[in-house]
């Protein structure tokens, strides 16, 4: 008798509601927001190699940054933007270019310059959003050959000719670190063979999270000097730069979402092999 | 020769972007800009043509009386949007706050739900029935105890194990399958550039 | 809670999808097609910016030769004709040539040479050798005219195995970046608009 | 560049022939070699075989069970379409499709396609009847075998799951290009105890086809099973070709690492110079 009610129970362990894990996951996920715990948080050598990079920047060096993720990842790579910005607020004379090659790309530049005004910077000598452009690999090698040529206007209506900063660069030659901010294609491999490869500018990128396994052979290689990998990359940085920011705040949630997620597989595979095996031994 | 030409363009426009890769020729690197110069505004276009499908599809709904209501909607935001960007430009403060009041968060909540049919699924779908599945199962709870801060509750390096997983064993694996499907890729793309393969094309003589 | 419109809106029209998740209903459809719609307005605010500027303006100050490109993007609108779809065959042409162009002059470098000289490693140490032999399993897997027996059996089942840890790698990455997605519309709902998050 | 080529150089004589890059074109060659030798060879009659494929082979083990059942079998080809770069993928599910369709009709098995791109559905459709016909039982086809959902991803998914658990499937195919909807449909089929078989060459979907099918083809695995099912020489003989580059690529792998672990970095050295 009492393995058919265990049997029950494991039963009706397995027909639970969908809805009732998705509450489940959701309150747990949203508690650490409102009420967060800090927990402790390795820096990983990536995260280093880049900050030391953007560290030991000068004054009259150009970073260029492309924005190649869609609004719909922008929450797992957005809050590297932020940390890396807020780095480069403090680097006098350093200057930044922005661009994208996803339509989304732009939008997302123009969040982040009120960084950069706070700081004192402004745009056109300190700062200038390139904008969009379609077709992928092709246009991207196509900035790499001859910035201006490819952009003769700027997002903002600007003639390219006309913008103090610009005419400090020609090529990609001429960038002092290139960091990719990419949710999907064209993203790391197109920019290391059109980009990388040719030119063997310093290239770093920040990825969504689960795009960092299948780009793990191009850091060990060297092709790329750093991955930040997603929301997790952006709160290494931001344990370096000393200021919490968006990815801290978020870590406490993953670690309990991760639990869920963990228990639901293990309960799950249990349940599943208790009835596998009860059932199996009612039939012989 | 409506399938004739069109091939030979695509080859001679391939052709040409190889070579002005292997070899230092002043003539090839103008050509090679001018050939990504038209590239992108056909690809501009491109855009256009996609979205231009979708207005077909929900005008023909609208005239045949089927969901008109939700047909209109999506015609009328596609018609207000794109109206309101080309009009005031993309980067005006009015065409920003469209796109960060609504595109934005909307976008960011249609790729959320995957969150759920993760846990979903993870209840009741990845089920280590085989050897390959436990393997796979295993390694990604190793990592996922890594990657946010639980790993270190167990032992204080941890991070050490993950890491390891990450940089050498999923390294080895991801490494060969890049090998693997980039020989892939050149096979394919050979194909398509010496016009074996014509799917892009589409159907019909 | 917030007085700022644009936050009401981004915090009710993220409740309005996430509706989906109780019950496929009426609110969650309109939500989603107002999102499908503007998403392609957004696309194509962006094309026309492309077009205005890399071809128009250009052309406008004396390049005129770009008027043959802006003749290629109006014929990939011969789709919709089933009589002369055919036209369509030369823009298509053009993007596809220059996307297989970019990718075979690219490739052999940097995702199949750059990888393979990460294998010529001194095989003294477990990392290096489970590195070196897990690449060449993965490699002997994807054989596809040689049978999985013996020694290419044995080559093979190495690369699967080490193959089941990447793919353990990517799932838990991907469970990590779906999570990281959530707390972003939780920001937005939570903080923006309800203002609970401090 | 070592002093002599750099010498060349700096007299003027600019060499046409970036030396730097001289092995990534040796590569593109040889490549382009095999592959066109293997086509070459196969066109010509002598048509490679390709080995064992365990996905391919439980699929016909899956549809006999439905076949005792006397359930059905749900088969949809990916939700990508014919003309972008997954359309390899797409093509790869509707040659399966072809062995999947002869094999219910042999069976007498029901078989449930379901699509979410118009243009793919009336091609799904022409390949159930002309299986239907070879085998002569034509009448086993109805309106409702070959199904249209929705061009909307998560409409299509939404609908496909409400199919499955509604008629109990006892297998579920799924082969193509897929995107985060995969694990609707793999999670609906564990419900009803159905016997999964999975594949896509989408590397961030295939992890979760591996946790949640009982078989899964892997990667590029699907592309030479929809080549094996339908004897199409070219890919065939595209694929022999690309055996033996990473046959080379094997053999270079070897003599590398030999050659470090004896201490000696001539290839590193050779690839680092000439392979940019």
């Amino acid at each position: 008798m009492a393995a058919e009610t265990k049997g029950g129970f494991v039963e009706k362990l397995q027909h639970v509601d969908r809805r009732i894990l998705y509450l489940v996951l959701a309150v747990l996920v949203a508690i650490p927001l409102i009420w967060p715990f800090t927990l402790p948080l390795q820096v990983s050598p990536a995260v280093y190699s880049l900050y030391d990079h953007v560290e030991s920047l000068k004054s009259g060096d150009v970073v260029l940054m492309s924005f190649d993720y869609s609004a719909g990842g922008a929450p797992d790579i957005h809050p590297q933007v932020e940390a890396i910005v807020r780095h480069l607020a403090k680097k006098d004379g350093v200057g930044l270019v922005t661009v994208g090659f996803f339509p989304d790309g732009p939008m997302f530049a123009e969040k982040v310059f009120w960084i950069l005004e706070e700081a004192g910077k402004t745009y056109g000598e300190d700062f200038v959003n390139l904008g969009y452009r379609a077709g992928g690999e092709g246009a991207i090698a196509m900035l790499a050959s001859d910035v201006k040529a490819a952009f003769q206007t700027d997002f903002r209506g600007n003639d390219t000719s006309s913008l103090p900063l610009l005419q400090k660069v020609k090529s990609a030659r001429d960038f002092s670190l290139i960091i990719e901010f990419a949710g999907g294609s064209p993203g790391p491999p197109e920019w290391i063979r059109q980009v990388q490869a040719v030119y063997r500018v310093p290239l770093a990128v920040g990825i969504s999270t689960s795009m960092v396994p299948a780009n793990m052979p191009f850091l060990e290689s060297g092709q790329l000097i750093s991955i930040l990998s997603g929301l997790r990359g952006a709160a290494e940085y931001e344990v370096l730069l000393g200021e919490a920011g968006k990815g801290s705040a978020a870590m406490s949630s993953q670690t309990l979402g991760h639990l869920v997620i963990m228990v639901f597989l293990i309960v799950g595979n249990v349940s599943y092999f208790l009835t596998r095996k009860n059932s199996s031994r009612r039939i012989s | 020769m409506r399938r004739e030409l069109p091939s030979v363009v695509l080859f001679v426009v391939g052709l040409l972007l190889i070579l002005e890769r292997f070899l230092n020729v002043g003539l090839l690197a103008e050509v090679g800009q001018e050939i990504r110069t038209w590239g992108i505004i056909v690809a501009a276009f491109a855009v256009a043509v996609a979205s231009m499908n979708l207005i077909v599809v929900h005008v023909r709904n609208v005239r045949q009386h089927k969901n008109v209501v939700y047909s209109l909607t999506l015609l009328l935001a596609l018609v207000g949007m794109a109206g309101l960007g080309i009009a005031t430009g993309t980067d005006s403060s009015g065409y920003k706050f469209w796109y960060n009041s609504l595109l934005s968060p909307m976008s960011s909540a249609m790729f959320a739900m995957l969150a759920f049919y993760i846990a979903s699924a993870a209840y009741r779908a990845f089920i280590a029935k085989n050897a390959e599945a436990a393997v796979l199962l295993i390694s990604a709870v190793l990592l996922m105890l890594g990657n946010v801060a639980l790993g270190e509750m167990i032992h204080p390096n941890y991070g050490a194990v993950s890491s390891w997983i990450m940089n050498v064993p999923n390294l080895a694996g991801q490494r060969g399958m890049m090998i693997a499907s980039a020989i892939g890729a050149v096979a394919t793309s050979l194909r398509v550039l010496v016009g074996i393969d014509r799917t892009h094309f589409g159907g019909g003589e | 809670m917030s007085t700022n419109v644009g936050d009401w809106l981004a915090a009710l029209s993220i409740l309005a999808l996430y509706s989906f998740l109780y019950k496929e209903n009426p609110v969650y459809r309109f939500a989603e097609h107002l999102f499908v719609g503007i998403s392609a307005g957004h696309a194509i605010a962006m094309a026309y910016g492309n077009v205005r500027d890399v071809a128009v303006k250009p052309m406008l100050d004396g390049r005129w030769v770009l008027a043959f490109p802006c003749l290629l993007g109006i014929l990939l609108f011969a789709r919709f004709s089933k009589k002369n779809s055919w036209l369509a065959r030369y823009p298509v042409a053009l993007i596809t040539g220059i996307g297989t162009g970019m990718a075979l002059r690219g490739i052999p470098s940097s995702q199949i040479l750059a990888q393979l000289n990460g294998i010529f490693i001194p095989l003294t140490n477990i990392s290096n050798i489970i590195l070196f032999f897990g690449v060449i399993g993965a490699l002997v897997y994807f054989l596809f005219t040689k049978e999985h027996k013996g020694i290419v059996g044995g080559f093979a089942s190495v690369g699967k195995w080490i193959m089941m840890v990447s793919f353990g790698a990517t799932f838990g990455t991907t469970v990590f970046e779906r999570l990281s997605l959530f707390i972003g519309t939780l920001n937005t709902v939570l903080g923006d608009w309800l203002g609970i998050i401090k | 560049m070592d002093s002599r080529w750099r010498q060349i150089r700096e007299k003027g004589g600019s060499m046409v022939l970036y030396v730097e890059r001289l092995l990534s074109l040796a590569t593109l060659l040889l490549i382009s070699f095999f592959v066109f030798w293997g086509i070459f060879t196969a066109k010509r009659g002598n048509v490679p075989k390709i080995r064992r494929i365990p996905g391919l082979e439980a699929i016909t083990e899956a549809i006999g069970r439905a076949t005792e059942l006397g359930k059905a079998v749900h088969f949809n080809p990916g939700i990508g379409d014919l003309t972008s770069e997954v359309a390899p993928q797409t093509l790869a599910g509707l040659d399966i499709l072809t062995y999947v369709a002869q094999t219910c009709a042999n069976y007498g098995a029901e078989l449930i396609v379901t699509n979410r791109n118009a243009v793919v559905h009336p091609i799904t459709e022409e390949i159930v009847r002309q299986a239907y016909a070879n085998q002569g039982v034509i009448d086993l086809m109805k309106p409702e075998t070959v199904r249209f959902l929705s061009d909307e991803q998560f409409a299509y998914a939404a609908s496909a799951m409400g199919i499955i658990q509604r008629e109990r499937v006892a297998a579920n195919i799924m082969i193509g290009a897929y995107y985060a909807e995969a694990l609707l449909l793999a999670e609906a089929a564990a419900q009803v105890g159905a016997i999964q078989i999975g594949a896509t060459a989408r590397m961030y979907q295939l992890p979760f086809f591996v946790a949640t099918c009982d078989y899964t083809l892997l990667g590029d695995e699907m592309y030479a099973g929809g080549a094996a099912v339908t004897g199409d020489a070219v890919r065939l003989g595209s694929i022999l070709g690309q055996d033996y580059v990473k046959i080379v690529c094997i053999v270079l792998g070897i003599i590398g690492a030999l050659s470090a672990t004896l201490g000696s970095t001539w290839l590193n050295d050779l690839f680092a110079r000439f392979g940019n």
